[in-house]
């Protein structure tokens, strides 16, 4: 199946440090460059921020060539903790979508808003609350159109450590289900472009 | 000696300043503390504090203040609590 | 303030304006190295203004920014050579150098040998948490041997310093180990050194949980502090124990006292005997 | 023809594109000490270099000792690397002259961060440019490099190895903390698809061998220490073989020969990447990650009808000139963004001469200029 | 009107009147490390100081140490200096990029020899000029100083103290070997004769106090550490209270005031002798001891019928970029002789714009640049 | 050259290309330690080519230039940090790091107490002429309290470093003190560091008749012979006199050895143990 | 009296290390420049050179300000050893004056020189060896027209140490005396001028 | 034993090399040198010469060597010197 074409799309995971944002990040990042043939710059906050508890990784993504790393207007926000939303609301393109993570996000800035109680679910689902970040990769993968499940749990498979994969792919397969079922079919429809003209 | 205090003191956790790092709970002698739902250290046996000073002293934080009952406060307070109960922030 | 007890007292020492917690992570213990380094102030009423204290660059440097002192926040490695400067300059001000073990023992080494040696009159002190705190986990000298930090992923091949050995063999007036588990005997040997001529040493053994523990098999800031209680024992003690029982322990308390002048005592006394009660010329 | 073997493509973190990229270049010893931004550097080194050949990884007590350590082993036969950031830069700064002098092949990764003094150590910065070029004492000459995506991290790296080894000279390999904390998709060549260049060895009895003289290129071969050739290495102002020397013309001859082993090669040495230059009014001249955000508002400017081009300097010294003069044939304006109060803009201007009307973007907040900073500016021509 | 006191007359070494100077401008703190060819600034120091008021005299474990010293002296109060040569000035300049962020007032007097490396340890060189603007990491402003003559050691020495506590920066000295190791005939000023300047120091009671605030000149005042203003002073950026802050308007307004407080003043910190330069075609720009080789070339010139004329140059840094451009109002030619490849020539190329010729002069060989070398170059046109 | 004895078999180490006398001063007793070291290489029969002197800045630096051996001469005080980054890249080479009492423990102390803990497979010479020689005559961590110097013209106020307490201090594998007058003390000496694993400390006593002795009350180089030849004692038996007994003495000798592995030795045997018989991926 | 006018006067000392040389021109320079009121500047050989065993001390004299400080052309060369003859006799100005140790240059680069064997002088006369500058600078003192003897001497007196002051006193004036004698009354008459006619 | 080697041995300095420092002359057991008019050690006993080796040992400036005379050398060296009589150079 041939990629579709995408012109800058940016997404930002925020949220607090040990959330694993940052490997939420780098996990979706590298399976869609490697996985998917995307162009993808992968930034992320250093320094006292990242020390005093937030914790903030960005994506851009493109079928052509990515001149500025860096995101500036956000296609997809995805803020698990209250202090980010409020932080990065703010940068979301007007049609952007806000995923929330509904148990620590309270006061939703827009009525516009996907949520799951991420942390809930892991916890209880899968029984282990660090894989939060995962059921978060799991929902997106369905949230984004681009995004090929199978690859993505692929690429999720060969970065983590043997130990800790089974409970990961259950979290991503949770993560998917449920955004599915809560989200519906055509929640990422906005960013499902026909295939174009272009020449093979 | 620190044991006759047992009962006469207040303890305060700022909880502002608390980062949970679980030391004043593991290591107060009378389990004063817990560590609460939100990961900050909560005094749940404030009566059994024998004010040994050792939380205050190594909390990292600054966070947690004990003071000697003022004469009112110890007054109120001998009103049996009951068992378990919260206290402080 | 001195009516207060407790961290009532050290709330008096923190600067209002600054924004508390500080920025070290939970349990962190130099927050507590810099409570007992308040407390024995507070005990030998030294005022806030003949304090100075002189941090270098790391986790433990940021500490100077909290605290109601003059505070000088210098660079990595350098504080002992700041402290002294400040010191001659100004013999009349309580100095305090206080650093990392990396800042202390890798970069700063020179400084601070020869800080022992020429017996300046600062009061040093090594929060030693065995790791490059603030850059991330990486080794520092004071690393244990075999060891997984950032740079040693196969384990530290170093030896650490044992910084009171060094303290000792650079000629140093009075060297001193605690640990922040043991706070009341480290608060006995800062006021002490605070109140002793020349060069003093106190190393504050002090966990970092975050960037050395994870790695060391340390599950929680807690199991590091068990540990500090466990091995730690007073020096006197372990002296008199057997070679094959000191392995991992570490002896903690005062290891020698010297009793030389401090620099700057010798320096101005030189200078009085040069110049005479105000006369110009030498009678050298 | 054998059909090209599929290049391994990895997301990486620029820190980590140099780390490929020295040891494809044959990189084999790592002297260094931590600092941020430049730290994933000594860290995946760590990982790597023990797993390696012959990979030496030394974490030094400081700064002044890993340039001690990395010369030493350079003498000795290594191709050798450290990382550091501006205040490491700033130690490493008199062993960086002596190898200057004694002529060490080396290649230092500076990751910009805010200064000066300790700064902002975590964010973005092109303040070391004129350091870079002057930060040790003496008339020297010096090549620096630059990278402005994680890609080019990895080629410029094996580029800054290769000038070392071509020209037996430090060579210094300038990032800033974007491009060495962005992750990306980069291609890891295969062997064979990139030159690899070692030093030369000489290839005559030892009786007849001088570590100093003069030849055709200007870089006398080199034998590891221990080789059979047993001469002296010093930083003293030196004659042929090695030996100390006050006489003016053997003083003359030194300096001279390692300065035009530099300055003779230019067309090998500055390198620069064009975009829509050709027929551009307004060339913006720009480097590092802020490169990227000109390259964005280049290909902006365009659509509004502005012809923008960029002239990207992956060489940063000995100054692109002879590119510049070109650009000067047609463009009416200069656009120079840096993360600094000003610093290639000054080689900028040197060459204008009052030419092209030469406008500055500058940052010093630890933030990086942004495509519509730098489109606003071409834009007003 | 009272008849002037006669002055002191002394038969000092360059070096010595930089002693001179200093504890006339009220030294009191000197920290330092010995090298060639500044040695002699810091065993005179060793003799005088002990025998001063309060003066204190510290020989220190190496020049970092002596800079962090000298810092820490001038935070408690003390006006202070340090003297080195280039290995030691690279050394420095880590904590001299400190001090410029601490806004620490310091001299520091570098006795130019010749490098790169350890060059040329007893020769004159004028190589570390470039360095004396760049050397520390950073975008950072730096007031640099040059003396020619036994005279000048003396007088800019006085000058670089009150520059760098008017200005609360670091001033930078620069000697050559030559100046440095000559020995003349020099008057010594008498009290009040000559401007001495000293800090400002904070007029509001402590708890109004803000280290690092904004103020008209841009300069905060500065009590000494322990006067009952309790402070904090970081090389990181700061805000107004020396709080290290990452936010990008008080970064800004801090690298900005650092920068502005000594731009602004260029009227006062510029200085330059001008010889016969009003009417010159040819103008000779020249600083330290070859400016006065330029001096007997442009007396010799004119003796030949050519208006030539002499800018020679007493402060390097800021570049007196204003009396550059009132030159370049009537010369057709101007003449840059340095000892080095180059080094301030490209700061009057980089004003000049392509406007009048600009000719070099460099000796990079231990020799001093002489007249007749001038001349000739002068005769050319 | 195998016949030869004496200063026949010196001069086939000398490099014949170079101007000789050398430039040190008259009596200088740099050259004696020159002589030493040739004769203790020679005895050891280690070829020329194996051979790395790296030396600092100083009088003592300068010595490198004569002898036909690999020589590096570095920059002041780093002598080490060169000589170790040369053994790390070919541990079949013997580096020998020759330093002046200033280079090794002033500028360079940090670089001398590292290379001790880390235990760096080197033998280090320090000369120590008490006094910065090469620059003219300024005090150095070595020179003795109340010595007379350049900058210290009222009399040194420094306690001078103890090289053998301060390389204990650090964890050196091995030190030991001589003079130029008890040479042949010296080449034993020398021979066995040579021969050692690890790190190596050699402390050599060498006379500065010009810049120090001149002004420290020797009228002749000949006088500070015989101050060596009065002062220095065995070690052995230095640490059987009488605390009073001992003022004024400079005991002589080896001081202790230890036995642990030089770092390169570690380095390689824990890269052997990763990568295994050419396998890659470690086992740690 | 008022002091001769010179328009640079360039006087170079040169022998061996150890003989006093740059003590002689400092003395000589200090005299001129504080006694007799020229502007003098004195520049010396640092480094090796010096080390080896060589040594050189460069005055130039004038009544007028001296931009250039080195010695370019010398109107006297002062040579105390056959080295020191060798090395610098060809920077002599036509017209110069050569002064030489006579034992220790034996070989004279011309026959118009003025010698005198100040070593043996010193040793023989004064009793110290050492002493031997003292002795060329009583000489010099003579020759030089624009030198007074008495200024010269009080300098002398201010600038040694008390113990060592009369020996030298006796050796400037032996100098002085035999210079006299030996080199004759007009010895340094090519240097006298008339007072010129500029105005007070 | 060394001193059975007494009159076995020649010694020679060369004087280009010797700085004068007498360190030979002051410590040869056998006062075998003597300092010179031109501040050169000279050889003035040779035959004294115990070949005890302290001299080559000790000159800083490599300038000395003594060896044991060859046996040709030995023979024309049996003949009486004159006491006190200046060898070597
Ligand atoms: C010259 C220089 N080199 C390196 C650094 C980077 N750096 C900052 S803190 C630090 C080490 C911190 O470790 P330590 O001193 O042990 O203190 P901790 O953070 O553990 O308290 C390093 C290497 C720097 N700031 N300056
Ligand atoms: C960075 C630096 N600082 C200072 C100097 C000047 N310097 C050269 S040698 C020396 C000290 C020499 O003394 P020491 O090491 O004891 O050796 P010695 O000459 O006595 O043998 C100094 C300070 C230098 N070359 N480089
Ligand atoms: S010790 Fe302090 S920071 Fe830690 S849990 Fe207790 S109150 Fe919180
Ligand atoms: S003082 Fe703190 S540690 Fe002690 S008993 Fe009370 S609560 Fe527990
Ligand atoms: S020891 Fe050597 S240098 Fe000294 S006097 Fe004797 S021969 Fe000459
Ligand atoms: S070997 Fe040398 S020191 Fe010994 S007796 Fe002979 S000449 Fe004297």
């Amino acid at each position: 199946m041939k990629p579709q074409e995408l012109d800058r799309f940016e997404i930002r995971f925020s949220g607090l440090g040990g959330q694993g944002i940052i490997t939420l990040g780098k996990i979706m990042g590298q399976g869609l460059a490697l996985g998917h043939g995307y162009n993808v710059t992968q930034t992320q906050s250093y320094g006292p921020e990242a020390r005093g508890g937030s914790s903030k990784c960005d994506l851009v993504i493109s079928s052509g060539r990515i001149s500025y790393p860096k995101a500036e207007s956000l296609d997809l926000l995805v803020a698990l903790s209250q202090e980010a939303c409020n932080a990065y609301y703010p940068y979301l393109k007007p049609g952007g979508a806000l995923v929330i993570e509904t148990e620590l996000v309270g006061q939703q800035p827009t009525n516009r808003f996907l949520g799951l109680p991420f942390t809930a679910l892991a916890r209880d689902k899968v029984g282990v609350a660090q894989a939060m970040n995962t059921v978060v990769l799991g929902a997106l993968s369905f949230l984004l159109p681009f995004v090929q499940q199978a690859i993505m749990r692929k690429t999720l498979e060969t970065v983590l450590p043997a130990k800790i994969r089974a409970v990961n792919v259950k979290a991503f397969n949770l993560g998917h289900r449920l955004a599915k079922k809560e989200w519906g079919d055509d929640a990422g429809e906005v960013w499902r472009v026909e295939e174009g003209f272009g020449d093979d | 000696m620190a044991h006759q205090k047992k009962g006469k003191s207040t303890v305060t956790v700022y909880p502002d300043w608390c980062k949970g790092c679980g030391i004043c709970a593991e290591f107060c002698p009378s389990k004063v503390f817990e560590i609460g739902e939100h990961g900050k250290a909560t005094v749940v046996r404030e009566k059994d504090c024998i004010h040994c000073g050792f939380c205050e002293l190594h909390c990292p934080d600054f966070a947690i203040v004990v003071r000697d009952k003022s004469p009112v406060a110890e007054m109120e307070d001998t009103a049996p609590d009951k068992p378990g109960a919260k206290k402080g922030a | 303030m001195n009516g207060l007890t407790g961290n009532d007292v050290i709330h008096q020492y923190l600067r209002h304006n600054k924004k508390f917690p500080h920025v070290l992570c939970p349990g962190c213990g130099h927050g507590i190295v810099l409570g007992t380094l308040i407390r024995s102030i507070h005990a030998l009423s030294i005022p806030k203004d003949d304090i100075v204290v002189v941090a270098g660059i790391g986790c433990s440097g940021r500490l100077a920014v909290y605290v109601d002192f003059n505070t000088v926040h210098t660079t990595h490695g350098r504080a002992l050579t700041f402290a002294t400067g400040i010191k001659m300059a100004n013999p009349k001000l309580k100095v305090i150098a206080l650093m990392g073990d990396g800042d202390a023992l890798s970069i700063g080494g020179n400084h601070l040998i020869h800080a022992a040696r020429r017996n300046i009159g600062v009061t040093a002190l090594v929060l030693n948490n065995s790791i490059y705190g603030m850059t991330g986990g990486q080794s520092s000298p004071a690393t244990p041997e075999g060891a997984t930090t950032m740079t040693n992923p196969y384990g530290q091949l170093d030896k650490a310093f044992d910084t009171v050995e060094l303290a000792r063999g650079a000629g140093a007036n009075y060297v001193a180990r605690g640990t922040v588990f043991h706070v009341k005997k480290l608060e006995k040997i800062m006021i002490e050194a605070l109140g002793r001529p020349g060069f003093s040493l106190v190393e504050a053994i002090t966990p970092c949980h975050t960037q050395y523990g994870r790695k060391n098999k340390f599950k929680t800031p807690v199991d590091m502090y068990q540990w500090l209680k466990k091995s730690a024992i007073d020096v006197e003690r372990y002296e008199e124990l057997a070679d094959d029982k000191r392995e991992g322990r570490l002896p903690i308390g005062v290891f020698f006292r010297r009793d030389r002048n401090g620099y700057e005592e010798r320096y101005y006394a030189m200078k009085e005997a040069l110049t005479g009660k105000g006369a110009k010329g030498g009678r050298k | 023809m054998p059909r090209r073997k599929k290049r391994k493509e990895i997301f990486a973190l620029g820190n980590e594109a140099v780390v490929e990229g020295a040891l494809l270049a044959g990189c084999s010893f790592y002297g260094g000490y931590p600092i941020t931004p430049s730290s994933e550097i000594m860290e995946i080194m760590a990982a790597r270099l023990p797993m390696t050949g012959d990979g030496v990884f030394m974490q030094m007590e400081d700064e002044i000792a890993s340039m001690g350590a990395i010369v030493g082993a350079s003498l000795a036969g290594r191709k050798v690397m450290t990382a550091t950031s501006g205040p490491g830069f700033s130690l490493m700064q008199e062993n960086l002259g002596y190898a200057i002098m004694a002529e060490a092949p080396l290649v230092l990764v500076n990751v910009m961060r805010g200064g000066p003094s300790t700064g902002l150590p975590t964010s973005p910065a092109q303040a070391d440019v004129q350091q870079a070029r002057w930060g040790t004492h003496g008339d020297h000459p010096i090549i620096v490099l630059s990278a402005s995506d994680v890609q080019e991290c990895l080629d410029m790296t094996i580029t800054a190895f290769n000038m070392a080894e071509k020209y037996r000279t430090p060579v210094i390999l300038l990032l800033d903390e974007v491009t060495a904390h962005t992750r990306e998709k980069i291609e890891v060549p295969n062997e064979g698809e990139f030159e690899v260049f070692s030093r030369t060895v000489p290839s005559m009895p030892p009786e007849w061998y001088k570590p100093y003289e003069e030849t055709v290129r200007g870089v006398p071969p080199m034998p590891p220490l221990g080789a059979g050739y047993r001469f002296h290495v010093t930083g003293l102002t030196h004659d042929r073989n090695g030996f100390p020397t006050q006489r003016p013309e053997e003083i003359v001859e030194l300096l001279e020969r390692i300065h035009r082993k530099i300055d003779q090669f230019f067309y090998d040495i500055q390198l620069v990447d064009e975009v829509q230059t050709t027929d551009a009014d307004v060339v913006v001249i720009a480097y590092g990650s802020v490169a990227r955000s000109a390259e964005l508002a280049v290909h902006q400017a365009r659509l509004n009808g502005v012809r923008a081009g960029l002239l990207k300097l992956k060489t940063l010294f000995p100054y692109p000139r002879r590119h510049t003069e070109k650009i000067l044939g047609h463009a009416r304006t200069l656009v120079v963004p840096e993360m600094n109060m000003g610093q290639m803009s000054r080689e900028v201007k040197r060459v204008n001469m009052g030419r092209a009307s030469v406008r500055t973007i500058n940052r010093v907040d630890g933030q990086i200029v942004t495509p519509s900073e730098i489109l606003k500016v071409i834009m007003q021509g």
